[in-house]
This record gives structure tokens, C-alpha cells and sequence, in this order.
């Protein structure tokens, strides 16, 4: 077992799940990212081609560990691309945490399509913990629902709940994730909401949970070189996604005047989310 | 400079630059953002110096561009990657206190004629000329291996502000200390030591380079010596202030940097495993120490090393 | 060469040398005892680097000659004490099969000329001269930073023996690759790549230069990225063997340095926290590395990363 | 305390003791030499004068270390002269050990001039593991004895004796080391013999062991740079007195051609012992 998690380790790909056309599941062992904690993200490095953050994905067994990739530009693909018995790098998993605090009975988790995947991990940790999550999974449409079925698997045999909902009402309930929290937050009592996925919806979830008072937690993502801390490339006002976060809670949020309003580019530059 | 500070005195004076205490932020390490500027100043920080700024924005080389080597050393090659002057003054037009140095990269004296008219419009305390990036052609070290190149930039920048300028200095194909005096001669008011050395990494498990460039910059705790080594025969042999960089990762090295001849010292690398609260770190044991040594002013121990 | 040697085969060759496997010890270390030599040789060894020998014996600097840096970095100026020639080649003598190449080191032509006549006549495989020691006044490094003085040291010693000739460069003031460019042209018949860099360290309580020379060479784990560099651009751009040499402690040291383009790794520092035993350790796990990836011979691997 | 025995301490000289006009005592706090091992010694440097090998002298205070200098030229002569207040830095404790076998009841323990220092170190331990030790400090004359009250004082609780003897007979018994041990030897059956001294007179305890049979350490003395094993300037035949050594078994020392006879300069040269 490696103690030193700047260390890269070269895994090879033992299994790939493909999630939907455009999102994959990639099984490596890794001991490192087996013992992951939610909201943390390695770098995974695609030899020659480029390296990129992903979220710790669950996987059942032993010692292995997964990333879903959701394909997109070059990196994404061609991690997207990479079959069983490839060979990929890795260093992490690096970043906070969400944070489960002990006083916590009843949670309520919201995902946006990847944006599930600490957010997996976290259930599972919180089922195991006997604390009742109300899991929400928002896509647009039937096709881009994934993970349902592992998301089922660790609510079973617990008193928590697994919800899907899409835009166009083609699977699920019919709504928005933000639409959704608004019912869900009137018939519960929930210490605190746990989000990830587009920044536009984590804005939403943030802002419904703080005009109700409920404590929140959100992972962001920001463009990424170094992950570590010295780039600068991930900064978010003050605050280094990649350092002091990813995850960031309500009170931190509402100081943050680029959430939800605008992220740097790769030379820096500063721009309006749509 | 009041000298009866209770505080134990950690100012430190830069020809014409005046900083709180000598530690500096190394240019490209977490640069670009006056948001971050402004919680290194809470974090005591003595100046910043921003990322290179080039006249066009650049988006850099692929990743991977930074690896952590384990044991506090780095490689990388972020290709320069800015916003460019335009957007990288807009991001500083609202700086009022924050000690800030403009790094400037460019392949032309033009280009760095053009940025320093803009930026001289700014509240900043001066500019770091980069001519020793080892891994960005026609930028930096092939520039600051041509000593005639280097003394075109530095005397257009020269001719174009009256603010300080200092030139930043690597160890590649021509001596440190020649080229720190061709850009004293051209002007410059203080030199910055050292840059990153060119180096590399290769995977021996797929027998390819990890960085895309395949050649980057080593930098953090491998350096040190050779840096302290520069600072030493640069401030023995010229006339002007150094600020040393490389390798620091703790009050003990910035006292080394100092004794060795450094009149203040930027720290970049070891952001990786501290974060930014470092530079709190630091400046309290800065302050133990001179407390500890009966010094008046920490700068008393500037270049002590050159009496032994 | 019997490629199908069950025990996989190490072997490697540098123009006319062979060695029985890529392992070397790097000059200056242990270097000055045919005993020692004999013990490294059964500690499976391929070839031995002797310490740099002058005509005349040299005291050296006095100590402290060599500082461990911690991390598995060291810094040293030895003053390139050694016995000189005819005490030197006395010792070598009664040589037989021990595969050793001497390494010169001197200040005029003359001296390298009359260092290879006594030497010829001992059974070694042949020279490396040192042109890049960086901190000996007048020999090493000053002369290693001038192509001149390069090009009429190397042109002597081959005029002079018809043995193989490395050249060992540093990083220093003249662009490696441009340096070992003279060396080849001048009739060297292969590089070694890197020697030490110049490095200093102070001690922050006394507020002294450590070494007794002040500066010194740095070695060890901190240089390794950049004799890996040193040693891509190198076998990238000429062709002639190179012989890595820096911060090489592990097999996984010794592979990176032949994917980037060595095809034999000299070990140095890292001595001293192993022994000589490390040879034999690293030499075993060759044998598994090459077993494991189903090579013929080690030197497959030679250079290969230059095909990404 | 430092784990790192190559980390460079700088340490205060607290006391000093004149053992004889030209031998010194210099003691100073230092966990790592406090838990030195017999035989071991330390790279003392003198800031800006030498860096000189000295093995770890004994002190009484928990903590503390000391080294005694005879004073001869540049390096010993200056750290002699050293006052207490003054800083010296340390590196080590480097070297093998004296071995003290389970087994041994009754050793005998031969030492001439600062070759007593490791030898001290080796009796104290043998006195608390409740082993006989007979302890002879051999000395040209009178004024060269030194080091006896902290034998005694070691000895004086057990059932160890300490002898002195002068080539000259000017204190103590009359006679050499050698010829102290040969009557020694003839009247106790000795389990180890423990050396350490002038190299002629190590050569001649040596001898007389392995002539009788008796099993035989010595501690050596090379010129030495690195004191970790790189340098090669403390080599003796293909051993390497630093990291092979000091102490070496008469097995060892039966095969070392150079044993005895030559040693290296600080040039490398081989030179004959007069
Ligand atoms: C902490 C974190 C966790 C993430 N987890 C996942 C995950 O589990 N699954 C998933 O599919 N995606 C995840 N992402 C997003 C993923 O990193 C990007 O989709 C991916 O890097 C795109 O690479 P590309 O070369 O395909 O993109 P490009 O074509 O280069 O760009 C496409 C988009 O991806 C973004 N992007 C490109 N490179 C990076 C980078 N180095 N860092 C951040 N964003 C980048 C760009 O901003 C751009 O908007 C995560 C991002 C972060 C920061
Ligand atoms: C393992 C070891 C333990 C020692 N312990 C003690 C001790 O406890 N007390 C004590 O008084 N002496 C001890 N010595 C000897 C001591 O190191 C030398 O006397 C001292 O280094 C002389 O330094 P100098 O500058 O005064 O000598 P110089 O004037 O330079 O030379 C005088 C003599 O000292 C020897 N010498 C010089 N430098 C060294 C060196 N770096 N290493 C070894 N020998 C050297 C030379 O060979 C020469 O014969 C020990 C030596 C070794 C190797
Ligand atoms: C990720 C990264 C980016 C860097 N970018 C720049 C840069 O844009 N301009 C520059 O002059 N130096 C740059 N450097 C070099 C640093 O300013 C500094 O000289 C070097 O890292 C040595 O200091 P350190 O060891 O404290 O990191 C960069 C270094 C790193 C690690
Ligand atoms: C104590 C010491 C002495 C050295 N002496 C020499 C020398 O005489 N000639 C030479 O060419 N290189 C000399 N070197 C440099 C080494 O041969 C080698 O190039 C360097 O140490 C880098 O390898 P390493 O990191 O494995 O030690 C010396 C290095 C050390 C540490
Ligand atoms: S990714 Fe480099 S600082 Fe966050
Ligand atoms: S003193 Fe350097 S090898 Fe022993």
C-alpha cells in the first residue's frame, strides 16, 4: 500500500461498465482510492494524452476503486476510450470531504448526472452509518439516468430512499432536482443537504437550503492542473477548490461571489457561465 | 523604520521597495487572482509576485503540467499559461495595499513595452522581468541565455517606467551571475534567483514522459542548495538586492537564503503541502528567531555568510 | 551476445565496452582501491568508474568535504583529492578482469597525455574524462565550460590511446547537449551524463558556509530529474552511448534512465546509506524487470521513450 | 529528538575536562550520542576549521554525550581549544558497534590513550548486564594516564577490575598492553577481548587472542571524509572502516592485508605504519 498519495501509481483497467453512450465506469485497483473519502478526487493521468480530475467512484470490491467519465473533449474521451488491460496513471485522492456529522439522522442528497459519484460514496458511508438519505438523482431525460441501479443496491437494506427525476418527465418524476427539494424539504425535517453536479443546480439546491435554514454542503468543480494547490488554476475567489475543497458548505457559499456566476478557463481568463 | 518595535522588526527594504517582512509568493504559484492576492496579504505575506503575464492570453500545454516528485520536489511545465495583460490588469484595477510585483514573460521588446504602459497605471510596487522559464521556446531561458536579448528587454522596460524592476535568473546555459549583471547594467534594480532547472520525469511503467512537454521545470526542495549557491556568488560579486528563491519550505530555509545574501525570499512549491497559511507560519518564527538572535532588524543577517 | 540466455540478459555495450549489466559506480566514489574494486565486482557490478586522477597526488579541500543533505541528497567538494598517476596506476597493477575505466582530470593537455601513456598499459576498458567537476578552480568545470579547451583536451587523449573515451558533462554554463557535441567531434566515443551541480549549504545556527571549499556539487536523489533531461536531449539529438549518472538509488532509477536514452546508469551517493551491496540488489531486480516485460536484453529499452 | 542521525546538530559545549595537558573532554547534550553504541562514532566539525571522526564518550547525565581530543593537528587542536559556550556540530552516531554475545561472562578489555573512549562506553554496558569486564589502560608514562576515576566509577559496583600499566612503570604495573594481557590471558579464560588503541598495539592484542583462541574486536581508525560509506577514504583493503567498521572480528581483521602495516593519506596514498 502506497502512503504517499502525491505518488503516482499505474493501474490497469480491470472492468468497464458502460453507464449510458456517453458515460463509462472504469474498475482499477488502488488502495488509495479504495479508502477515499467522499468528495475527493484523484488525478487520473492518460499517458501522452493528458491528465484530469475525476471523482472517487465506489466499487464492491476489496481494495478497487472506479471513475465515471462523462466523454467530453480530448481527455475525457480518450479515458472514455481505454478498455480493460489498459493502463492509466493516478495520484490522490486529494481535497476535503462532506462531512457527516455525528448529530445527523435524516439527510437529503441531490445529483446531477457525474456529479453522483462522491455523492454514491457518501450514501453508502451514511447508510452504513444508519443515517436515513433521501437520494435524488436529476437528468434530463430517461436516457441520461445511470446509476440507479447501484444506487438502489445501497439504499435496500436500509430505511433510505432513492428518487429519480427528469426534465421532460420520460422517467421518474417528472421535474427539476431544485423542484423536487422544494417538495421533498416541506414533508421533511433534513439536518442537512448534500449536492453535486451542474454548478446552475448546486446553485439552486444552496440557495433553496439556506432560505430554509437547512445546513448544506456542495462539491464544485473548477478547471485543474496541479490539484494540489500551487497552480491556481482552480481558484474560486479566495478559496482553491482543489485545497480547500472540493467541498464547500452554506456559509462558505453565500461569500463566494463567482458560485454559480462564473469560472476560469485554462489561461485564466474569467467566464460567465451561460 | 522604527527599530524600538516591540515586534522584532522583519521589514525589509528592496532599493526602493518597502515589505512588511521578506516573504515573498513565487511567480506562478497561485498568481492570478486578486481574491487569492488578498488572503495571502491576511496570511502576513510580505509582497506577491503574480504569474507571467504575456501581452496575448495563453492557455499553457496540456496536462499533466505539475507533478509532485515526493520529498517536496516538483516538476512542471505549465506553458506559461495567463490571461493575458488585459484581462490580468482588469483583475488588478481594484488593488489598492496589497504589495504586488507584475511578472513579465515576453519574446520581443515590444510586447513588454506595451504591458508595462498598461500596468504602470496600477497600484503595484514593481515588475519581475522572467527570463529564465526552462521550458517555453523564445520565451524565457532561450532569451535569458542570450545575454544581448536580455539587455534589450531590460532597457526597454527600463526606458518605458520608474518603477523597480528585477530580473529573474536561472541556471541554464550561461553563468548566473554574468547574466545577473548584464541586467544590472541595463537597468535593473534587483535580481531574482532562481528560476526553475530544466528536468524530467519519465513513467518506467509505460516508458513515456509524463509531462505533455516532456521537458518542465524542477522546483521545491531539490533546488535549495543550488539556489542558496546562486544567491550567494550573485550578492558577493554584484551590487544589488537578490531575492533568493527555491526549495523553501520553512523559516530555517529563508534564514538560510538570507545569510547567504538574500534581501527577501519567495516561496512557491511548498504551497503544495501547506497551503497558503505558510506565510503566517513562517513570519511568526521569523519573529522568534530574531527575538532569539537580539537582532534590531532582521536584515542585519543579510549576507552574513560572505565574512566566513 | 546469447539472447537466449535463460537468466535474461543484462549485458549491455557501450561502442567497443561490454558490460555484463548497465550498473556503474560513478566516479569519486570508493574509487581509489583495487580491493574495493575487487568486493564491487562480486557485489555484480558491470563496470567501475575510477575517482578522478590527476598527475600529480592532491590533498583535497580539508574537510568538511561531504555533507548528507537528507532526502538521499548530498553535497560535497573533495577537492578531487587522489593519489595521482604513478601512485594510482601502481594500485591498478596487478589488474586483471575487473572492468574499469579510469577517469582523468587535469588542467592542460599535457597532463591528459601523459596520464594516458602510464595508464595505457594496465588492462582497463578504457577513459572517462571529467570536464565538469564544479567546484575545483581551473580543472573540471571551468575547462568543461570551454568548448575550446574541451575540444583540445579530448583531441589529445584520443591522439594518445586508442581506448574508448567518455566524456563526463555537467550542467553548468555551457548547454549540455552543445558541450558533449564538441566532446564527440573531438573523437570522445560516448557521454556521461551528469555530474554534480554547483550547490551550497549554510548552517543557519552559526551562520556558516558548511563546506570548507563553500560551494560544492550536488548529488543524489534532488539531481536525478535533471540528468534524466540531461540524458533525453543528449541521446535525443547525437549519437554516440550515454552513461547516465545522477540520484540513482533503485532499479526503477536505472530503467528511467535507460528509457530516456542511457545505455549504462552510473550509482553514486546513494552508497551511502545501501554499501556496495546495492550493485547486487539493483542487479536482481534487473533480472526480474526484464523477465517481467519479456525482453531479450535490457538494452531494448534503451532510448525508448523518445518515440513519445 | 532527531531521528535522522545524518541531520547536522549544532550543539553548546556545557563542560570541559582536562584529562592531561594535551586531552580534553568537551561534553554537550545530544540524544542521539547519549544512545550511541560502543564503537561508534560522530563527524565533529569545527564551523569553518574541520569536520574530524571522534567516537562518543560517555557522560553521566541522561542526554548527554561527550568526546575527548587528543589535541595533534589543525582540526583536534582547534575543537581542544574550544570553551564551554562555544558550538560545534554533530552528525552521526556512525559505525557498527563492540558485539556483547548473550553468552559472555568474562571479557577482557585493552585500550591505549583515547582509544579508552569507546571502550568505556562498551565496560559501562557490560557492568549493567552484570559481565565481568577486566579493563587495562596501557599509557607510556604517568602523565598520560587519564580517564581512570570514570573506570573506576564504572567498575567500582561489580566485580570488574581496571588496571593500569606504564611502558615506563612510572604508575601502575610496569609494562605493555601486550605483555599486561599475555599474564592475563595465561591466569582467566576470557570470553572476548575488546581493543581499541594505537594500531601497533590493536595489532599485538590480536595476535595474542588469535594465537590463544580467544575471540578478538577492535575498533579502527582511517582517515576519514564522509563517514557514511562514499568516499572510500577510509578504505582498508576492500572494508570500509566507517560503514563496514570500526569494529571489526579477528576473522575480519585475520584476512586485512593492510591491518597493521599501512594506511591511506588524505591523498589516497598508502603509507607504512613506522
Ligand atoms: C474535482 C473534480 C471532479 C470531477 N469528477 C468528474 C467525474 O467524476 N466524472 C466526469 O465525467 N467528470 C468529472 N470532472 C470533470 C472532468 O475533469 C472534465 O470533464 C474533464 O477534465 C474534461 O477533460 P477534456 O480533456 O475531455 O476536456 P476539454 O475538451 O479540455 O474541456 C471540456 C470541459 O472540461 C473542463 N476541463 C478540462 N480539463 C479540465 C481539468 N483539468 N480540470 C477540470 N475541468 C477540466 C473544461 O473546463 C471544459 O469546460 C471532475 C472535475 C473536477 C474538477
Ligand atoms: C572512528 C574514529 C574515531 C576517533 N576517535 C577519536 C577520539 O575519540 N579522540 C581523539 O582524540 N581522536 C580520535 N580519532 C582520531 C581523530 O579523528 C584525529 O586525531 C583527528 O582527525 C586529527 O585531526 P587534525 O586536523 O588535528 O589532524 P591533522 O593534522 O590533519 O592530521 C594528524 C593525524 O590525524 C589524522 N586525521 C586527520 N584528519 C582525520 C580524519 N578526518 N579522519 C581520521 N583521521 C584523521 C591524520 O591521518 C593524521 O595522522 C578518531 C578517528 C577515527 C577514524
Ligand atoms: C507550477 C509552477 C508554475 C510556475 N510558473 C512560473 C512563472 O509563470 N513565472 C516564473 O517566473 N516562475 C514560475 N515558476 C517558478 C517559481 O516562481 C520558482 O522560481 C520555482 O518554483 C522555485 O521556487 P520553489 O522551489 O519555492 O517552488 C513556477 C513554478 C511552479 C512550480
Ligand atoms: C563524494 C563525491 C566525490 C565525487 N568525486 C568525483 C570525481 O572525482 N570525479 C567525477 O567525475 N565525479 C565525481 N563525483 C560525482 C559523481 O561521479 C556523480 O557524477 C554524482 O555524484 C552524481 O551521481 P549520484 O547522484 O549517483 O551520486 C563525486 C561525487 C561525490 C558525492
Ligand atoms: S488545481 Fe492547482 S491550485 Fe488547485
Ligand atoms: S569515510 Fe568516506 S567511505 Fe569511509
Amino acid at each position: 500500500m502506497h502512503t504517499n498519495i502525491d505518488k503516482r501509481r499505474i493501474v490497469r483497467i480491470e472492468e468497464t461498465i458502460s453507464e449510458t453512450p456517453t458515460v463509462k465506469t472504469l474498475v482499477f485497483k488502488d488502495d488509495l482510492s479504495y479508502t477515499a473519502k467522499p468528495g475527493q478526487f484523484l488525478m487520473i493521468w492518460i499517458p501522452r494524452i493528458e491528465e484530469i480530475p475525476m471523482s472517487v467512484m465506489i466499487n464492491s470490491k476489496d481494495g478497487y476503486a472506479a471513475v465515471t467519465i462523462r466523454k467530453s473533449g480530448i481527455g475525457s474521451t480518450a479515458l472514455f476510450n481505454r478498455k480493460k488491460g489498459d493502463l492509466i496513471g493516478l495520484r490522490g485522492p486529494y481535497g476535503n470531504k462532506f462531512v457527516l456529522k455525528k448529530s445527523y439522522q435524516n439527510i437529503l442528497i441531490i445529483g446531477g448526472g457525474t456529479g453522483l459519484v462522491p455523492l454514491l460514496r457518501l450514501a453508502s458511508y451514511a447508510c452504513k452509518k444508519k443515517i436515513k438519505a433521501t437520494i435524488v438523482l436529476g437528468a434530463r431525460t430517461k436516457r441520461e439516468v445511470f446509476f440507479e441501479k447501484i444506487a438502489r443496491k445501497i439504499t435496500e437494506k436500509s430505511d433510505s430512499t432513492f428518487l429519480v427525476c427528469t426534465d421532460d418527465g420520460s422517467y421518474g418524476i417528472k421535474g427539476t432536482t431544485v423542484s423536487m427539494m422544494s417538495s421533498l424539504i416541506r414533508e421533511n425535517i433534513f439536518d442537512c443537504v448534500f449536492t453535486c453536479g451542474p454548478e446552475l443546480m448546486m446553485k439552486g439546491v444552496v440557495g433553496l437550503a439556506t432560505e430554509n435554514s437547512i445546513p448544506v454542503q456542495a462539491s464544485l468543480e473548477r478547471y485543474m492542473k496541479c490539484g494540489i494547490g500551487i497552480c491556481g488554476s482552480c481558484c474560486l475567489d479566495s478559496l482553491l477548490v482543489c485545497q480547500d475543497g472540493t467541498v464547500f458548505n452554506g456559509r462558505q457559499l453565500s461569500k463566494i461571489l463567482d458560485f454559480g456566476i462564473s469560472y476560469r478557463d485554462k489561461d485564466g481568463q474569467k467566464i460567465n457561465y451561460a | 523604520m522604527n527599530t524600538n518595535d516591540k515586534n522584532h522588526n522583519l521589514s525589509v527594504e528592496l532599493g526602493k521597495i518597502h515589505l512588511r517582512n521578506p516573504t515573498m509568493l513565487a511567480s506562478g504559484i497561485l498568481g492570478i487572482s486578486q481574491s487569492i492576492f488578498e488572503r495571502l496579504y491576511h496570511e502576513n505575506i510580505g509582497g506577491i509576485v503574480t504569474k507571467s503575464i504575456s501581452v496575448n492570453p495563453m492557455k499553457g500545454y496540456p496536462n499533466p503540467t505539475v507533478i509532485p516528485l515526493g520529498g517536496g520536489s516538483y516538476l512542471n511545465a505549465v506553458g506559461l499559461s495567463n490571461p493575458g495583460v488585459n484581462a490580468f490588469s482588469k483583475e488588478l484595477s481594484q488593488n489598492k495595499t496589497i504589495p504586488i510585483i507584475i511578472s513579465l514573460v515576453g519574446s520581443s521588446e515590444k510586447e513588454f513595452s506595451k504591458m508595462v504602459k498598461i500596468f504602470d497605471t496600477l497600484n503595484i510596487l514593481g515588475y519581475e522581468i522572467n527570463l529564465s522559464c526552462p521550458h517555453v521556446s523564445k520565451m524565457g531561458m532561450e532569451v535569458g541565455d542570450d545575454p544581448e536579448a536580455v539587455n534589450k528587454i531590460v532597457k526597454t522596460v527600463r526606458m518605458n517606467t520608474t518603477n523597480p524592476i528585477s530580473v529573474k535568473v536561472g541556471v541554464g546555459s550561461i553563468d548566473v551571475v554574468e547574466l545577473a549583471r548584464v541586467a544590472l547594467d541595463a537597468g535593473a534594480n534587483m535580481i531574482t534567483a532562481i528560476n526553475t532547472l530544466r528536468a524530467m520525469s519519465i513513467d518506467v511503467e509505460t516508458m513515456m514522459p509524463i509531462l505533455s512537454n516532456r521537458i518542465g521545470g524542477l522546483s521545491g526542495n531539490a533546488i535549495k542548495p543550488i539556489g542558496i549557491r546562486c544567491v550567494y556568488e550573485i550578492s558577493k560579486k554584484l551590487e544589488a538586492p537578490v531575492i533568493g528563491c527555491g526549495g523553501v519550505s520553512s523559516w530555517k530555509d529563508v534564514i538560510e537564503y538570507m545569510i547567504a545574501g538574500a534581501s527577501a525570499v519567495q516561496i512557491g512549491s511548498v504551497l503544495g503541502s501547506t497551503g497558503p497559511r505558510i506565510f503566517n507560519q513562517i513570519t511568526k518564527e521569523l519573529k522568534n528567531y530574531v527575538e532569539k538572535k537580539g537582532l534590531r532588524n532582521i536584515s542585519e543577517i543579510i549576507g552574513i555568510a560572505h565574512k566566513y
